[in-house]
């Protein structure tokens, strides 16, 4: 019999955040981002969080609003250029922000939740981001040696789901949460639409239902555009 | 002289039937404006999508559905979705044959610099670095010259670098260049632009071969 | 003493509620006839499936939906089929909980040996090597002793291993015995079965404490 | 517009295949095997082969096909248990097998095809699989380094394809065709029915059709079942 993951809420989602811990949060912008599961957090505040997530929201909404409640203690992220906030306790020094490519971002998650503790990529050698790690020759090109990510949470948004913590992503929302998914050591999972046990096709899953270990149906979701580029008729 | 358009449409003609293409940021969004219909190509952007179309009617857009400018877009038919994993799988494992895109500054080694200025803000290099580090085929496009009117065309990068010797052909507001043997070779002038112009706007060492062809840009 | 049904049977009683299983080929797959109905267990087979149901109905076999042994299966609601890369994440990352298996030899150090007997025809490690360097709880189901009577329980191993330290527990047709310490303990015998007897059958280092209750087997 | 892949059939999907190269052919036993291209490799009768695939095939089906006609010089397999003219030829030491854990096999294709050159995996250490290879401490657990695998030809088979090489698998049938198919620096990929362009959903395609060179439809599948195990009415 399947195994239930369902539960009630973000609240029960939540159960056991702590300060000091570390978090994933999927999206890239603000598409995919866990919506409900970032005001839960705001309301519980939990603070020096350590959190990892391709980008650290706008400031007034996705991972911003964590940042306004100087709940974050540290971002690992790729890029960070749509929050000014964000800006000001970085360059005053009370955000401690780690950069990272943001392909050996999505492969250093995938690594953490695969059980392969360390790989080499091309990408940053002879950069900044290659310093303190190893380099060696693959082939007749340097690569550097990038290590697994993991989190204590994974925090990941999905367009359906069912109790079996099954997920299925819609367009570019998918991005980093279902590599994030597999990196939490208790994933929670929120989703547009919990659908019954049996009705998303075994073929289509996104995310298998064993990488997460809650899920529930947020109430509303803003989805914010950053930016609406339109042809006009 | 060449427009930012000016440059995308020069750059669309180093495109070839059958590539898959990932355009970066600014400049190099609009070379997919200049790709001849008909032509199979076709775009990628990190951020999880190939088979990129053009903007979405007014109405139509999709929070769900963005590029890795976080620009609303739309999926043309073959199009796909997928992951970042997978995304950065077809760009480290060379599946995309050609990367376009900006910089702060190329030096004639083909190291680039594009993602931090020290001091400022940062922004990161989101997967620029990944992109540089991998594409076997890779086109800066920028203006020749930056804002405060010093060439970004150096013999040694001064800011923190995004990858080093990988770029292989500039296209700026002046002109072509390759990148070859440590230094830059002049391959084509723009429009009413003179030898003298682009050798005195670069910095690095450029090599300038007898006959330089203006661009032919329709 | 026990007989393959019997073995699976106990190890069964060792599944917990909420837990993702892979169980090996042989005594292993037995395993599934005998969880409760109602408990909330997954099986989940090597070459991408989660949710695995019981045989097909004669007629409904399809060739595209196997097991690891390459029997016909069908697939349970909330089941999901993925690629194999997906599945030894899924193994390798420690998400699945619990993996039963057979062995060939097994050292009281933990070491396994399962894959290859030198001389003989070697079909190959499969999957089991990824397993057994993964799964935090591995139980391996065998007989006590080969088909030439000889004990499998050993000091050491002396077929080429599958793994290294990392059985924890030993079902056999005459008994329940943990690994720890670099020694087997004896925890349960199978009901008829005597400490002697299995004292005798075991050729490696046992630890018998003063009482051994009996298997439970309804 | 969308680039086309299409060929006539598996004469020109195997347009220069030549004696000596390195192919991957997917499949799990004979489930998910492409079978018109393994045909079309017999025929020509190319040899010295060096093939990566997880399974050898039966004596009369699937891989076993090339055995046969002694085309391969080397497989790479993680288990091969059941064809006797396999056993012939290795035991006689016609034939060349390098056995490989599955799950590093699986990892070292999708390796090939990510741009990764090697990896650090748990499985395997302390085996002759390790032998010759880098041992490695992380989080005080012994890993071994494995390297990727690329091949010259990759065979796949798929349920449903379109002229843009993207593909849709069924059921277990996916298996290890996803991952090799990135790894083929010509990737053929065969189905059992090439669907219009713009009919499969662009969400739920499993192998994006970039990784793809050649598609075409087979015109029979025998799909033949190595174990049929069924429950009486």
């Amino acid at each position: 019999m399947a195994i239930t993951k369902s539960v009630n809420g973000p609240e029960a989602a939540c159960d056991g955040v702590k300060s000091g811990m570390t978090l994933m949060l999927g999206g890239f912008g603000l598409c995919g981002i866990p919506e409900c599961s970032i005001a839960e957090l705001v309301k519980r505040g939990v603070d020096d969080l350590t959190c990892i997530s391709n980008n650290a929201g706008v400031d007034d909404f996705g991972l911003g609003l964590l940042l306004q409640k100087r709940q974050i203690r540290k971002m690992i992220s790729s890029y960070v250029g749509e929050n000014d906030e964000f800006e000001r306790q970085m360059l005053s020094g009370e955000l401690e922000v780690d950069l990272i490519p943001q392909g050996s971002l999505a492969e250093r998650c995938r690594a953490g939740g695969a059980g392969i503790p360390a790989f080499y990529t091309p990408a940053g050698f002879g950069t900044e981001v290659a310093e303190g790690k190893e380099v060696r020759d693959f082939n007749g090109k340097p690569h550097i040696l990038e290590s697994a990510l993991t989190a204590d949470f994974a925090f990941v948004k999905a367009w359906k789901g069912d109790a079996a913590g099954n997920l299925v992503f819609k367009a570019t929302a998918r991005n980093f949460n279902p590599m994030m998914a597999m990196a939490g050591t208790i994933t929670v999972a929120e989703v547009e639409e919990l659908v019954p046990l049996g009705t998303l096709s075994p073929n289509e899953i996104h995310t298998p239902g064993i990488f997460v270990q809650r899920i529930f149906q947020g109430a509303h979701y803003d989805k914010r555009i950053e930016q609406r580029t339109v042809q006009t008729r | 002289m060449l427009d930012k358009n000016g440059i995308a449409k020069r750059i669309a003609q180093e495109v070839r039937e059958g590539w898959y293409v990932n355009l970066g940021i600014g400049i190099p969004t609009l070379v997919a404006n200049f790709i001849p219909e008909g032509m199979e190509v076709e775009f990628q952007s990190e951020n999880g999508i190939l088979g990129m179309g053009p903007f979405p009617m007014e109405g139509d857009e999709d929070a769900d559905l963005i590029n890795a400018g976080k620009q609303t877009i739309t999926a043309r038919p073959g199009a796909v979705y997928f992951d970042s994993a997978t995304s950065f799988a077809m760009i480290r494992g060379q599946h995309v044959q050609l990367t376009v895109l900006g910089a702060m500054e190329v030096a004639q080694n083909g190291d680039i610099a594009n993602w931090k200025i020290p001091g400022k803000m940062v922004k990161g290099m989101g997967g620029a670095m990944d992109l540089v580090a991998s594409a076997e085929n890779i086109i800066v496009a920028m203006m020749h010259a930056n804002r405060a009117g010093a060439s970004k065309l150096l013999s040694t990068c001064s800011l923190p670098l995004t990858g080093v010797g990988c770029v292989k052909r500039v296209v700026t507001n002046l002109a072509v260049l390759d990148i070859k043997d440590g230094a830059f070779h002049l391959v084509e002038r723009a429009p009413g632009v003179t030898v003298e112009s682009i050798v005195e706007a670069t910095a690095g060492t450029l090599i300038v071969p007898d006959y330089v062809p203006e661009m032919r840009i329709d």
